[in-house]
């Protein structure tokens, strides 16, 4: 008989997210939640992973409690291989090395565009400002695949972003390379709190890949500012699984300070 | 201040042999002392208008005694340029001090973002990896840097970069101009009385900055002999004759932590992320700024040596740092 | 091999998205052993017709256990890329290996200065500021960089540089193309079994061309355990991700000098700085490479354990080395 | 009485060249010689000069003796300020930190311009090669001064040089400006083994200066491929001090094996 698990819409967006990694890769990981990410992945799945932070770490292994807030701190910096400065670090990523970036996103768009700068107005007078690219256009300009990792909720799914913080798919097939962006990059899939989307090879289009176990996916996309094309499979996401919760929980966010959010249930 | 202009976009360029000119005329080689106290160094390197760059955050390793000693002192019309302006920003803002950043990642908590909308502060958007260049150009004594990011976003509009085409493949290059701050200030480890410094863990673009500012402002945990330098010269960050001013700040970097000395204080860290109006700004201004003479009094009446005994054992990550 | 041409010059050029994906497809980032004899090392990643780069030079540091193995094994076509050449380009061409040399400085000796005269083998003049820059260019990913050099020089047409305007000032400048050797050879003090990597003292370009050659080999004066390297970052010059294979090569610089390991063999460098002619060449190539198996041979049979002893003793200046 | 010195051209050339050397000034030293200049001057009249080499050590104090034919090693870099690479050791120079950078030379032309790539023949087909730039071309277009030592055969001074290899004033005044090159730096002075040349402010031509105590000047310039300006008042230059012939001799080069050359004397 099915066990019900509960757990917050955070929760289950990093732990899927930590699933996506791949073992014995790079990763550019952004500030965030992608961090949370990056570290119940290497503590749990992919223990080989290199991860790599804009400040000038190359392969920490992160100590914990993770420090809201931080990056740079030595929570963050603690045995890594190598440790430079940030005109080192893009140059990893811009030359080739980073297989996988990742980060957050207030808005996407279709093409995978993320604005993480301002909501509203125009860039001059914004109706609310946020923090800006930081190093998100590099990452997302340089890394092979690029993860975004973004809160369901659909008025963060726009036909067109506010602002274009990191480049996605730009207008469509073969814009990025028109720009000038290295060849064969782009975003690979969006992890959110309910779903997991892909983007489609030919028309490089936001594509619903995966919902939670127990969602409709009709429900997941009848909120988001466009319809995105569904996968002929729409495959199904198993919750946070006990040990991922208990990590999250216990060891990464004791103080329950990062990882808050809307309770959510699905079956184990 | 040299500030030109693209479309909407004002922009902080001097011409490279203008730059070469005043290190040529201005900067000392010699090793002079330069130890003295951060209102003496701010009130004589920092004027109203200037543009400072500053490596790293108020988290970690950030100049904040510098910061607030700027503040105190009533710099108007600043322009600030860094990566992380997680707080520094919004104090520099609220204390009516800056007027222009060149970001980089805009800061935390609603207040910066607030007074962007409000229209009291001008954020360009260069991003991380294009004022890293900016300032790598500038040490490199090149009016520019080309870079393979920024092409295709927002950001080609709402900075001056610019974009060309490679002179080898055709390929559109994105490039970006070379800044010259200032004044750089830097928080560092260990340095001696000329200004040899020291960082140990990772910098977001020390060198560079230094290299590439007119005026640089180190200050420091520990004043060291001139002589650990020369015994160890691969782990010299900055060398002294790019520096003008060495400020002894232990706890400098507070309320942020200092990799291997102090964590940082996560109870005041939280007070500067929930400021979200005027009066909560002001207050914390003159509870932490304007009523205390100077860091010393800052760390004696408003940080004390409990507190500060307390951040210096949770330090407990030194593997490396040194 | 990608060659192109500009009027009379040709030069080594790779689309920047040629050389990204190479390193997406065919460089691990996995952490496997990679220590392996200089044989295979030389014989699985050195091609006949490959672009070569290498540093320091044959005096301090340069990896010459490597290159005599390259000659051993009688690589045809080598076009070589070094600041300091100072014997190497006369050993590479005399021994038949090297067509054609990007420097830098060409090197002590008639033999080499008489081959270039001869036609034997083709030099292109980058200058020293102008090879660092190209690896620069191709570690940081975009197609050129600028500098403001080699203008009004006659290397300007004896290299593929090119004059451009500055897109901020309209100032003429010069721009250099990126470059991405097939290999590169980088001689450290420590190493790990994976390929990360230690030199001591200063460096010429190492990082910049780790990261901007197909392939890396390592050779090493000592291999010491991984753990070393997470303990210490700061000290770490190349990650093993860039590293493509491990040689343990005591001595591995003789007859130049390993900072703080062991001083140069002044006797054994006056042989090299002799060579005039083909016959001495071929001598000098018969009695220290090809008659001797490998550099264990050659320490055994040609250096000595006495010598070796002394140039350990003479190396007294170890302060900073480390 | 005068006292009679005998010294090699060699010798006289570096002690002049020592005596130029400015104190509490930067300068980037390049291979050779000028090495030689550096620490005499150093050990005698400038103790804070700081002394940058392109291979990245930043002022270092050497230990004698000198190691003939090394710039890398470590005589060279010991106690340095700071230890760096070659592309940051010619940024202190493009960004204008360098106050003097010294160079020798095969060939030198009326406007300072330097050769030391080959002689006669063609860049494809020389006569004679050498080895060329080093980092030269950068010393000469970075630095605000720049200083030749140069061995004094009416040869290596000729109209123009076979190969342009570290800009002078090219082709006259305002031309290093016109190719970019950063405004107000060019050659200083040319030290040769007989004389010293200054370049006319106006003109930019190398202008002969003073001339070993004993040496009359048109003697000194009568075999030089071209007739260089004399300076209204040629000013005569002391032989090497018993000072300088003692370090040079017993310290910097005691197996004399850098510091040959053709005997000469003067009165002390």
């Amino acid at each position: 008989m099915a066990r019900t698990v509960e757990f917050t819409d955070t929760e289950f967006m990093i732990a899927q997210g930590a699933r996506l990694l791949e073992d014995g890769k790079t990763f550019f990981v952004g500030w965030g939640i992608p961090q949370i990410v990056a570290i119940l992945g290497q503590r749990l799945y992919v223990p080989d992973v290199i991860q790599l932070f804009e400040f000038g770490a190359v392969g920490p292994q992160s100590v914990l409690p993770f420090v809201r807030g931080t990056m740079g701190g030595p929570q963050n910096t603690y045995r890594s291989i190598q440790w430079l400065n940030m005109n080192w670090a893009f140059a990893y990523s811009a030359s080739g090395y980073m297989d996988y970036g990742m980060l957050g996103a207030l808005q996407v768009d279709p093409y995978g565009n993320i604005n993480s700068t301002f909501l509203g107005g125009t860039y001059r007078n914004p109706g609310r400002r946020f923090a800006g690219s930081g190093g998100g256009n590099q990452v997302a300009s340089h890394c092979w695949k690029t993860i975004i990792v973004i809160r369901h909720e659909g008025r963060r799914f726009v036909p067109k972003v506010d602002f274009l913080t990191s480049p996605g798919y730009l207008t469509g097939p073969g814009a990025r390379e028109k720009a000038g962006l290295p060849a064969g990059t782009g975003p690979y899939r969006v992890v959110t709190s309910k779903a997991l989307f892909g983007f489609d090879g030919e028309t490089k289009l936001l594509t619903l890949l995966a919902v939670l176990r127990g969602l409709d996916p009709e429900d997941v996309v009848k909120d988001m500012g466009f319809r995105p094309p569904m996968s002929k499979d729409i495959e199904e996401i198993p919750p946070p699984t006990p040990e991922e919760l208990r990590l999250l929980r216990e060891e990464i966010d004791p103080s329950r300070f990062l990882i808050r959010g809307e309770w959510m249930s699905a079956s184990a | 201040m040299n500030i030109r202009r693209e479309g909407d976009i004002e922009y902080r360029f001097e011409h490279p042999d203008d730059f070469r000119r005043f290190v040529q005329e201005q900067k000392s080689r010699k090793a002079e002392p330069k130890l003295c106290p951060a209102k003496e160094a701010v009130s004589t390197f920092v004027a109203d208008g200037d543009y400072i760059v500053y490596d790293f955050s108020s988290l970690t390793r950030g100049p904040q005694s510098l910061i607030r000693e700027v503040i105190r002192q009533r710099r108007k019309d600043l322009w600030i340029g860094a990566e992380f302006t997680l707080h520094e920003s919004a104090l520099l803002t609220g204390a009516g001090c800056a007027t222009r950043i060149d970001v980089g990642f805009l800061g935390y908590g609603g207040y910066i973002g607030q007074a962007v909308c409000e229209g009291r502060v001008r954020v360009y958007e260069w991003t991380n990896g294009g004022l890293a260049l900016r300032l790598l150009a500038g040490a490199r004594g090149v009016p520019f840097l080309p870079t393979r990011d920024l092409l295709g976003s927002d950001h080609m509009s709402a900075s001056a970069a610019k974009v060309i085409g490679d002179p080898y493949t055709g390929l559109p290059v994105a490039v970006v101009p070379a800044l010259h701050p200032d004044v750089a200030f830097l928080h560092v480890h260990q340095a001696d009385v000329y200004g040899d410094a020291r960082i140990f863990g990772t910098n977001l673009f020390a060198l560079e900055a230094a290299m590439a500012s007119h005026r640089v402002i180190i200050s420091a945990e520990e004043i060291v002999d001139p002589e650990e330098f020369r015994k160890d010269p691969m782990r010299t960050t900055i060398p002294y004759f790019l520096v003008d001013a060495v400020v002894h700040a232990p706890f400098g970097a507070y309320p942020g932590a200092m990799p291997a000395r102090y964590e940082l204080d996560l109870p005041h860290v939280d007070i500067l992320n929930g400021i979200r109006n005027e009066e909560q700004m002001q207050t914390y201004l003159h509870e932490n700024v304007y009523s205390v003479a100077d860091h010393e009094e800052f760390l004696d009446k408003r940080v004390g040596a409990r507190k500060m005994s307390e951040l210096r054992r949770k330090a407990s990550i030194v593997e490396g740092y040194r």
